[in-house]
Formats: C-alpha cells, structure tokens, sequence
C-alpha cells in the first residue's frame, strides 16, 4: 500500500498530479473542441449549407 | 540531367558572388559567435580550449542554418522554381543542385574557416586537422538538412521558428558524431576515427532523404 | 495532337474556382481563353502544364506519342517572367538554355529584340523588357505544348508583332497554344474558351 | 471520384467510430482502474528506491505511447502520400497534440523520478535526451498546420515532416546511446532497473494497455472533429466561392 510518509513521497505525488492535470486537460480540450466543432455542423445543417444524411454530398452546391 | 545540375551550379554560384549574400551572412554570423563566446564565459584558457570544438561546431551549425533559410525563397517568388518544376530534369536533381551550392557558397567555406579561427577559442593546435576534416564531411549532411528545412518552409511568412524545430532534431546526430570525431580521443576509449565513419553514413542517409523530400515539399507549394 | 478535359473542378487556396469545365486545343489552332479576373483562367493554364491537380474531372494529352505527361512538354510562361534580376540578358537565356536542355540564345535573343539588351543586367530592364525577356524563353528548348497567361502585359504594339510572329511559326509546325489574353492578336485560326460562361 | 466527394462524406469512418466509442472508452476507465490499484495499493515498494519507483506506473507508459503515437503518425502520413488517403492525413493530425501530451508527461515525470535519483531534475540522460527530441518533432509537426493555412496543402507538407522525423527517431536514438555512454563510462543507476521484479511488472503492463487505449479513445473523437471542422470549412468556402 503506498506509505504517504516515507520519504522523497513529494515527488510521487507530483507526478501523478501532473499525469492527472494534463491527461485531463487533454480530455476537456478535445471534449470542448468537439463540441464548438458540432454546434457549428448543426448552424450550418439548419442554414442548409451542409446535409449530414448519408449517401448525399455533404456541401450542397450554392449556385 | 547532368547539364541542368550543371547550370543551375554556374548561376547560383554567379549569383552568390555577384550579391555575395550568402557567403557574408555566414561567416558574419559564425565569427559573432565566436567572439561572443569568450566574451560569455570569460577569458579562462584551459575551459575554453575544451569548449573550443563543441563551440566551433556549434557556430558552424547556426551558421549554415542561417543562411540556407533563404534558399528556395528566391526562386519561388520569381517564378523560376515553377518553370524547373515543369522542366523534364526531375525537382530532386533540382534540389540537389541548390543543396550543393549552399554546400559550396556557405556550408565549406565555413568548414575551412572555423578551425582556423580556432585559436580565438584556444583550440589545441594537434585539433585542427580532424576539426577540418570532420566539419567538411558534416557539413555536407548541415546544408543538405538545411536545404530541407527551407524548401519546408518555403512559402510560409515565419518560416524562421519553423525551420529550427523542424531541423534542430536533424542536427543532434550530426552533432554528436562531429564533435566525437574531433575529440572523440579525449575520451576514455579513442573513438574518433569510429565517429568520423558514422558521420559519413549520416551525410549518406542525409544525401538520399533530403533532396527526396525537398522536392515533395516543394511540390505540394506549388499545387 | 490535342490536349482536352471534361468535367474539370478547381480548388485554389481552399476557394472553389470552377467545376464541370471542358475544352480541347488541337495542334495549330490556338486557343484563347477569355474572362473575369479571377474567373480561373490562370488556374487551367496551371491544371494542363500538371503544377495543379484538377479536383475533379480528367485531362488527356493524345498525339505526338506522347501520351500522358504533359509536364516535360510544355512551355509555361505565368505572370511572373522566371528572370534573376542580378544576371545579365544573356546570363539569364544561358542558364534556361542549360537547364532546359539545348536551344540557341542567339534566335531567343533576336526572336524577342533582345539583341542590343544582351549584356545588361536584367534589373536594368523595364517592365515589358523583363516580359520579353520571359517570353525569349520559348525561342530556347522547343516544346511541342505552349501555355502562356497574359503574354501581352506590357508589351509594346512593336513586341505584340513579334510575339504574333513566334506563336504563328508555331502553330504552323502543328504545336499547341493555349493563351489567356485580352488583346486579339494577329494570329490565324483561333477559338475562344469564354469562361463567363463557366458556372463554378 | 473526385477528391472533394470522397473527403465530404467518409461516412463509413464517421459510423464506426460512433459505434465503438462508448466500448473504448469503457476498457480505458477499466484499465486505468485496474492499473492504478495494483500499482498504488498492492504493488510493494523498491528496497532501493522505496515509494518513488511508483512514479514508473506513469512514466514508463508516457513513454513508450509517446513513440507509439509518432510511429502512427508516420504510418498514417506515409498512407496519405502513397495512397492518397483523406482519412489517413486527418488521422495523422489528430493524432500529434496526443502524442505531444505524452511525451510532456514522460519528460515531466522522467525528471521528478530523476531529482529524488540523481540529485537534479534534468539530466542528459541518453532517454531523456531522445525523448525531448522526439517533443521537439512533435511541436513542428504541429506548428506545420499551424503555418499553412490551406489544409490540403499542410497535410502533405506534415506528411513530410512526420516522415523525416520517423526516420531521424532511431539515428537520434542510437547516437544519444553512443554519446551518454562515451561520457558516463560507468553506467548510472538504469531507470527501473536491469530486470524489472515481477509484481512491479503487472501494473506496468496494465498501464500500458490503459494508455492505449486511452490514445485509441481520445484519437477517434479527436478525427471525429477533424473531419467535421473541415466540412465547415468547405460550406463555408463553397459560400464564398459562390461570389466572384
């Protein structure tokens, strides 16, 4: 079990905290992103620029 | 195929002489560095002959890449980058050529100089020659990187922090080996001559994946 | 000999240029295309020499045997005039003559009126002295596949004969001209790719 | 096809990744689990080193996925230019800011395990040394798309880079090695020892996997949005485009 009192335990702790810091970062990061990315889609589906039903293409020609 | 890497020698060569350019900036550069460096880490003797070829490599390095950062810029804005991409002489001999004349005009002139400008650093007289001799062969594989490193950039706006990522990670092994091959003997087994070879098969690896990769760059900016 | 295209898309710097444009150039009749700025003139002179990849649709070059790449067939003279303004007339036409593969500097040099500049250095020309000097570059290697975009910028009426005149000999030996220009010149047997028409 | 329509809709990608996501995700919060429990609380400590050898759970798997991640970058870029590949270059991208996060890690805790060893927190450690090599080729390859703005255009010259680094990783590696041991005759202690002990071995591979699958997740959502974020730039460039 790990012992918080043994010695140099800082350095331990240190670096589980960093893993957890930018690990998560990374996931708030990619969720955030994602969800901008399909906000827009969904602005730009209602403004019917881009149809997202398979088999058509996906940017409608804008002659 | 040999006439067109033949021309595009003669009129760069021209060109370096009559702008004189590239071969001023890099030397202006290298001797800045060299002269700063004691200025740096004061005038202490024995410290600074045995930072001398490390410093002197690391001078030529920062130099060459320097000045191939204009390379292909030239070309590219004129237009004659796209007519040599059309011609039927294949863009890696292209870039072959243009590599080599960076060699030429900055990469060996400095290779030469730099040991002879040793003594500014306290460089053991018995250094010189393997200094020379490792500098010109790495020097090849520094401005056949560098020349990749432009052609990456070449049409970018702030091509000049992309270029020392991207090449920084290229210099280490030219680098290692080139300091080692200088003074590898100063270390507990004598491994120079071992470091020189190495060195060799580096600018070889270098000699192939640059001009390959310059010209697929090069194409994908002239899509 | 013919180069033509069907259904030809194009995408510039991430801009859809044109789509579902087709053309075909047959050895001596010159083919002029016309337009707006920015109608994509210039991006089908760079689809045919092979620089740019069309997006969509096919192009094919058939006759000559030399089927499929058109690249090492072509002359392509762009806006700029591919010229080291540091080297002189004849320094420049050496070195194309060099990389290019043969062609003698001395008809390149009359072929544009170049002769009396020869030996000055190319940032001492002015405007349409530089073009011709771009243009002198087609007298060099010859190539059976000319692309030329807006030769006539800033050329004299005196030059736009000379020009006619080279790209006349041309066609008459059976090559190909594809040209985008605003001017009519003197040339026999043209048709009109008119790009007003192209829907993008 | 034409290179516009097959990029619009890679419709199959798009429904396997949905389809998989919620399983991937799953394994990974398992594994971690698993793997965090065995290596805090039944894993023993090193009779050398005491608690900090647990700072191996983290390090070692943030190494070793940093160069997985990169030897998939450059098969992915090695796909988009041979084969010409759409999914291949959009997979490459977003696979490098994960890869980038890895590396980070393994640097960052490569130095916390290293100053309570060694006395400092950097030491030109022939690992340490290649794998801050290994940052700097991920931070081109990512300044690479930052540079170019057309992405066709910035997917082939990344291809590139990714390709040049790949190649440079085991020459980096090996000279490093010859170099750190020319001047460290004597071997300094070895990160995790010559033979790791069996029970400290288990954890390490189940944070292995963990990290993986951890790339696996995070690596199909991030193409998800990949993908999606160019298709607003093509409607919004098709907008555009319609005016002359």
């Amino acid at each position: 079990m790990i012992d918080f009192s043994a010695d140099h335990i800082g350095f331990v702790v240190a670096s589980y905290a960093i893993t957890l810091a930018v690990l998560g970062g990374l996931l708030a990061w990619e969720f955030a992103r994602a969800r901008a990315v399909h906000r827009r889609l969904d602005a730009l589906e209602r403004d019917g620029l881009v149809r997202r039903k398979p088999g058509e293409p996906a940017v409608r020609e804008t002659t | 195929m040999t006439s067109a890497f033949m021309s595009i020698l003669k009129r760069d060569l021209t060109l370096a002489f009559r702008q004189g350019g590239g071969i001023g900036t890099a030397i202006g550069f290298f001797l800045t560095v060299v002269v700063l460096l004691p200025l740096g880490l004061g005038p202490d003797q024995n410290l600074l002959s045995r930072i001398a070829p490390g410093a002197l490599w690391i001078a030529l390095l920062l130099s060459v890449l320097l000045s191939a950062d204009k390379l292909w810029q030239a070309d590219y804005d004129d237009g004659s980058l796209e007519v040599m991409a059309l011609s039927d002489t294949p863009l890696e001999v292209t870039a072959l050529a243009k590599a080599s004349v960076h060699w030429l005009t900055s990469g060996l002139p400095l290779a030469i100089a730099a040991p002879l400008l040793g003594f500014l650093l306290n460089l053991d007289t018995a250094l010189v020659l393997p200094l020379m001799t490792a500098m010109v062969t790495g020097s090849l594989a520094l401005s056949l990187l560098a020349s990749l490193g432009a052609a990456i950039t070449v049409g970018l706006r702030q091509g000049g922090l992309l270029v020392s990522l991207l090449i920084l990670p290229l210099y280490v092994p030219v680098m290692i080996f080139g300091v080692l091959s200088t003074s590898g003997f100063q270390t507990s087994i004598d491994n120079s001559g071992t470091s020189l070879l190495i060195l060799a098969a580096i600018v070889l690896v270098a000699l192939v994946v640059s001009p390959f990769a310059s010209a697929a760059a090069l194409r994908s900016y002239l899509r | 000999m013919e180069i033509s295209g069907k259904g030809l898309a194009c995408e510039r710097g991430g801009r859809l240029v044109f789509t579902g444009l087709g053309f075909s150039a047959t050895g001596g009749r010159m083919l002029v295309l016309r337009g707006p700025n920015g109608a994509g003139k210039t991006s089908l002179l760079r689809l045919i020499a092979g620089v740019a990849e069309p997006a969509a649709g096919a192009l094919s070059f058939t006759g000559a045997g030399e089927d499929g790449e058109i690249a090492p067939h072509v002359h392509f003279v762009a806006h700029q005039d591919a010229i080291k303004l540091h080297l002189t007339v004849e320094e420049n036409l050496a070195f194309w003559a060099g990389f290019l593969g043969g062609g003698d500097i001395g008809t390149a040099l009359d072929a544009l009126n170049l002769r009396a500049l020869r030996s000055f250095q190319a940032q001492r020309l002015s405007a349409g002295q530089k073009r011709r000097l771009g243009l002198a570059r087609l007298a060099l290697a010859p190539r059976p596949v000319w692309l030329l975009d807006e030769p006539t910028v800033g050329l004299d009426t005196h030059s736009q004969g000379l020009l006619a005149s080279l790209m006349t000999a041309h066609l008459e030996a059976g090559n190909i001209l594809i040209a985008s220009t605003h001017i009519d010149l003197p040339v026999p047997s043209t048709d009109v790719l008119d790009f007003a028409g192209v829907t993008s | 096809m034409s290179s516009i329509e097959r990029f619009a809709n890679p419709t199959r990608f798009l429904k396997l990744q949905a389809a998989v996501q919620p399983w991937v995700w799953a394994i990974t919060i398992a594994l971690f689990a698993i793997g965090l429990y065995l290596g805090l609380v039944r894993s023993p400590t090193d009779y050398q080193q005491g608690e900090t050898v647990r700072i191996m759970y983290v390090h070692v798997p943030a190494a070793w996925s940093a160069l997985m991640v990169y030897s998939v970058m450059a098969l992915a870029s090695i796909v988009a230019i041979v084969f010409r590949h759409p999914l291949a270059d959009v997979a490459a991208r977003a696979a490098a800011p994960i890869g980038a996060c890895f590396c980070f890690l393994s640097l960052a805790t490569g130095s916390l395990w290293g100053k309570p060893m060694w006395g400092t927190w950097w030491v030109w450690d022939a690992r340490l040394t290649s794998m801050f090599v290994l940052f700097l080729l991920y931070l081109g390859y990512m300044a690479v798309w930052q540079a170019i703005d057309d992405p066709r255009r910035a997917a082939r010259v990344a291809a590139i880079v990714a390709i040049v680094g790949f190649i440079n990783v085991p020459i980096v590696k090996f000279s490093v090695d010859w170099w750190y041991s020319l001047h460290q005759p004597a071997s300094v202690f070895r990160m995790g020892g010559p033979t790791i002990h069996k029970d400290l071995l288990m954890p390490l591979l189940v944070m292995g996997l963990a990290y993986t699958f951890l790339f696996l997740a995070l690596h199909l959502k991030s193409m998800r949005t990949e993908i999606g974020a160019r298709r607003i730039r093509q409607a919004e460039l098709a907008q555009t485009g319609a005016i002359r």
